[in-house]
């Protein structure tokens, strides 16, 4: 018996500016977007998504070597994330789910301040106020309703600023992410949701969440939508910037299923090879969001040997102190498990930190003790 | 002074919260237009606006997660669950979200959400109209959980849970909406905090402990206990998170003896907590294990069969001869 | 501020066979479901809409005197609980609401039954397998979810029955009704998802809770939708069929949105003048379904002196033997409360119904006692 | 008998409930091809087929929801939900409708579904990864819970579980699985009821009462204790709703003292409601009031500070000193 339907289809109705192979196409009114992506802008992104790669395989080497006790990787993801996180102005906020470190990046997160999760050293990396990004949201969906309410809040205040919320293909089964669309209609909210279609959720494949285009469910809410080739740092870009300016101006919320792949593993806990037929990473490969960046630049004369290495020296430089980040992170104190768990005094967890407290120095007391 | 009923106290403290705080924002099903199914909100969409006082489209999941995204915009958002069973499709958002936000984010981001929950029983309604799932949220930890029982505190601990900058959980015992009492609107916040716990009725021979809509019988008890010649102390917990032990220990080390009553079922519920608690607390005090007396582990009965579930005056009274080791219905001889 | 967009409009795109006047549409294609509703079909229909709508004033009127706690009425929405419950085949399966007791009549759900929860006798009123209709659900949007649980297993059996899961407006914004279609989607179940749309949800108009209509949002999902004249019995009963047909076939889930209107209260504890322009009422008792093919009738000569007194007979009949099983129905027994909570033995509440036991003879031994 | 590990034996269980009744479905997140995040259900899928062993798309409500439409219609589905911070999404299915259905349908629908849950910590995992929250479960009637804290347990209960006509949590402490041990795979269904607490040691001067996977963590403190010259007698719950209270009665009345250990936060949580219990039930037998080792009240924390939050071998011998009088943490000077 065939449990399943079809599902949808990774190819059709895609924006796309910029074909795998590195020539552009004529835009279908998108390039509009771009006015200002000259050469130099063009070397950026790719120099962004270099690093971000760069930064990631880091990471999955640390992890690899017991530095991390987890890691995400999104490798072949660099063109949504960078393209998306681009767009955003600075004063607009992202709440994102665990992948989005090529984002994290583009707001400006430090690298110790990215691994700090992962090592297991803290609760979560850094100060989303500094830079206007929540930490990772573990919880699939949930973050789509915090960026609606950012939203309404935002609208309440008369500002102009968006918030987007980031989540995967198999976040749109959760009722969280739904319940976010209707609110987000209801209240015209400023936020736009950017689905990273990677094609898997673990092992599942997109085609158990949704039989038509992920993009195809957002109309029905009253909510615009588009599919973009996430894969396409150009296209990224181009849509979301629509997005936010539909935002500032009133317009409401957006939908963004940006189709890209998942070319590691879930994390690196996962082992793609028991679910996973290899052909198909192999014809992902052939839309590598990098090398297509790579030929448009080589086409135009923009990827000389200098920018290259450059690029590279920047990448290598972002892993070295990724790395060193890492290794030298403080260890958390031994009673940092009581703190901020309240913001004003709480009677009974002061007792028990108290009692712990005088639990940890009976044992350095005892004959042997350690602590 | 003023005498109003309990619901119209919430609604007077409602009304000073968002005058005095304009990010103080209410949201819920239905408590714009039509002030909420207990009208507990009446007025305020008028007089504040749609964007004070929200009407959200039916879903519990979202009114919980966007209050928790405006509280990250520096809002202090309001939520109210029209009924107690109605808040378990927020579950989600509440444990994992509202309760671990602060610590998650190191203190960075704060979560000064009331959540408003009508609760308990005695009112004869439909099934999941009666619930006390007050004990989920003290076991959560993040979260305050309080629950006042007459319309002075109801006044004074919504203004308090609102002003608090952790999320509060506030369980207001729907069947005394009704009720009537003294409310002095000068009182300030800081005029008794919301984490202590009262004693209503100062007594020497047990300690009767309860919270919300039980406080009232535990008063009835206490008068019937007197002229049994039995002096009960009588404390309302008020905060169910963190419990105020001090006061609650203090009392037991008096009287020796303790009884909690709630309407949660038994296993598992506030009572569980306090009696071990105070057990640990005050061994050496106590002359009779404490007893609990509570709801049945069973779901909510049906209106015609609630008096069967529910701590009455009786019950309660059963649970102090209990303590007192006075003859009670567990104690020899059967009646029929 | 304006908060919410205009959200969808009742009269357009809808399903309409017969037109609020009483005359028949061209049927748009859906005549071919109605080939066997000849004269007497059309009285049947007629009369039960009677019969439904005379059982809920008279529940009603209990709930007003004293006898029940509470009572959802289902005025005005007769057609599209009559047209839709009328569709069924016997060992379809209905998940619904509290406000589908037009359609528990059409199961053949008995008077008692109807009533036992309302009146508080009992957690719920009749045995589901005996009528296979659930009883109410109460949290609004679960029995979606049931309902294609239900369907999925319907499907692994190989049988070719249905699950129906009637539910609101107000329902489509939950979690809960679009996970449901997510699965149903995926696992092409055969179940049908009936909305009744009767604008309010509680004091909350539909505008809050659908920027489009609603009917809009099932094709996201993958599921094939219509949106139909729910004050026209006729259509319900088409598109209703139509819907099962394709479940039964192998085609997957349907969604219906059903138009209509909630003429009374949203239960006897609310009061709808404290929300809603009379104004509205006043227009849609225009469309009454009842009125509506009372004018077929006696357009067709259906509706001569016999007929409509033999239908009020009924209806009046019903209603007695209503009111007759409200007020003979026996009270639960005082430890019934701790039956059924568990289907095996269950210690711990054993000895609490013991303890409960002791308690109420102890009371009734006390002086004075009364147990 | 063979030797096998706790994840295997589940597996065995699962196997077998699924050879013997056609109606057992499994349902869950990447149980299928995957076999499941931590290959519990390997190879059911390529066995049994996809609609035997299904794998849901990524919505806990709806695993739960569709569960009770099967078990509407006679099935025995058997939800895995992925890690124990997941199930929360699902708590509004699990408790007002899994827990309540036989009691609104007064007996007429059963329930008989059996939800997996991989709980606890220890295991350095991400957020979410680590809770422990059972005590929601038990608190919630019309519900079962129980844990196995061995591979011949786990066998046998996995698939008491699924037989049970109840909805029961069915609890793996998923830092064992890959502990091994011996499992008869001939062993009866009605070898040992799920609902039995079991004496893992038998000993004289204290009960210290535990679950899942601190009993290996309660047998390697009796062991400690034993050679300080303290008879610990080790109780295994396995049942945590309803809770086998004449197993542990019959222990501390011989005793006289109780320990009670788990990973879940201390308020509120089961060890609350045993201490309550056994006080109440054993009062005069007790030398000391009932000590609790629990979790804080905090968010669970991250992976580097989990054990300054797990109960571990030395705070459990900490409260066992407690009971029995000796010089322990709390008891007189400080060490430094
Ligand atoms: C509520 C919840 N259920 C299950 C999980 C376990 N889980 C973590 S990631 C994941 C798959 C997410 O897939 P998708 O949304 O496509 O995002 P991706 O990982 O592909 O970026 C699952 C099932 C979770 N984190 N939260
Ligand atoms: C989860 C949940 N939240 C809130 C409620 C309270 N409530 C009962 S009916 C209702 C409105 C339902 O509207 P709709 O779905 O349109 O159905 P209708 O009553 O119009 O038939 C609400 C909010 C509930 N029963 N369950
Ligand atoms: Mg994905
Ligand atoms: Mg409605």
């Amino acid at each position: 018996m065939s449990l399943h339907g079809r599902g949808p289809v990774p190819d059709e109705n895609l924006v796309q500016l910029l074909r795998p192979d590195g020539t552009r196409t004529d835009g279908s009114g998108y390039t509009e977007w771009l006015g200002d992506i000259d050469g130099a802008a063009l070397r950026g992104l790719y120099e962004d998504m270099v690093v971000v790669r760069r930064i990631d395989q880091e990471a999955t080497a640390l992890q690899r070597q017991g530095e991390l006790a987890l890691w995400p990787p999104l490798l072949g993801q660099e063109a949504a994330q960078i393209g998306s996180g681009r767009a955003l102005r600075q004063d607009d906020f992202v709440f994102s789910s665990y992948r989005e470190n090529g984002v994290a990046y583009c707001r400006g997160v430090g690298y110790a301040d990215l691994l700090r999760v992962w090592r297991g050293n803290a609760p979560s990396g850094w100060d989303p106020y500094a830079v206007n990004m929540a930490t990772p949201q573990v919880i699939i969906g949930a973050q789509t309703l915090h960026a609606t309410g950012y939203a309404m809040a935002t609208k309440f205040d008369g500002a102009d600023a968006v918030a987007v919320a980031y989540f995967g293909d198999g976040a749109t089964s959760q009722g969280d992410a739904n319940e976010a669309m209707v609110f987000a209609a209801s209240f015209q909210a400023p936020v736009v949701f950017f689905c990273q279609n990677n094609q898997w959720a673990i092992s599942e494949p997109v085609r158990l969440q949704a039989q038509r285009d992920i993009a195809d469910r957002a109309p029905g809410f009253g909510i615009p939508s588009v599919r973009v080739d996430g894969n396409d740092v150009l296209a990224s870009l181009a849509v979301t910037r629509q997005a936010l300016d539909r935002a500032r101006g009133g317009g409401g919320p957006s939908f963004i299923e940006a189709v890209t792949y998942r070319m590691g593993p879930h994390t690196t806990a996962d082992d793609p090879s028991r679910y996973r037929d290899p052909n198909e990473l192999e014809d992902w490969k052939s839309r590598d969001p990098i090398d297509r960046l790579a030929r448009l630049l080589k086409a135009e004369g923009l990827l000389d040997e200098e920018f290259a290495s450059q690029a590279k020296d920047t990448a290598d430089r972002a892993a070295a102190e990724l790395r060193e980040a890492c290794v030298t992170m403080p260890e958390p104190g031994e009673l940092d498990v009581f703190d901020n768990v309240y913001a004003t005094p709480h009677t009974v967890l002061a007792e028990q930190k108290e009692e712990y407290r005088r639990y940890l120095a009976s044992l350095a007391a005892a004959p042997g003790g350690t602590a | 002074m003023n005498t109003m009923t309990f619901g119209r106290a919430i609604n007077s403290g409602l009304r000073r919260a968002l005058e005095h705080d304009s990010r103080v924002v209410l949201i819920g099903e239905d408590i714009g237009t039509l002030g909420g199914v207990f009208r507990i909100t009446d007025e305020l969409q008028k007089d504040f606006g749609g964007h004070r006082v929200i009407d959200a489209p039916l879903a519990e999941s979202a009114i919980l997660g966007t209050a928790v995204g405006m509280a990250y915009r520096g809002y202090r958002p309001v939520c109210e669950i029209q009924f107690d069973g109605f808040i378990y499709p927020a579950f989600n958002q509440i444990v994992s979200q509202v309760a671990k936000l602060h610590y998650r984010t190191q203190g960075r981001v704060k979560m000064p959400l009331t959540i408003r929950v009508p609760f308990g029983g005695g009112i004869g309604a439909a099934e999941h109209h009666s619930e006390s799932p007050e004990a989920y949220f003290l076991h959560t930890s993040g979260l305050r959980v309080v629950s006042a029982s007459n319309p002075q505190d109801a006044f004074l601990m919504i203004q308090q849970a609102i002003a608090c900058d952790d999320p509060v959980l506030f369980f207001e015992p729907k069947r005394r909406y009704h009720s009537k009492g003294e409310v002095d609107e000068d009182a300030g916040l800081d005029s008794y905090p919301m984490e202590q716990a009262r004693v209503e009725i100062a007594g020497d021979d047990a300690t009767l402990v309860t919270y919300g809509a039980l406080v009232q019988v535990a008063r009835e008890a206490a008068m019937a206990a007197r002229d049994d010649g039995i002096s009960l102390e009588v404390i309302d917990l008020r905060s169910l998170s963190p419990i105020d032990f001090a006061t609650v220990e203090a009392s037991v080390r008096k009287t020796g003896r303790l009884v909690v009553a709630h309407e949660a079922s038994r296993t598992g519920g506030l009572g569980a907590e306090l009696a071990a608690s105070i057990t640990q607390r005050c061994f050496y005090y106590l002359e009779h294990a404490p007893e609990r007396i509570a709801g049945f582990d069973i779901p909510y009965p049906p209106a015609k069969m609630e008096h069967h579930h529910l701590p009455d005056l009786d019950r309660i009274l059963d649970g102090v001869d209990r303590v007192m080791g006075r003859p009670n219905s567990l104690s020899g001889q059967e009646g029929n």
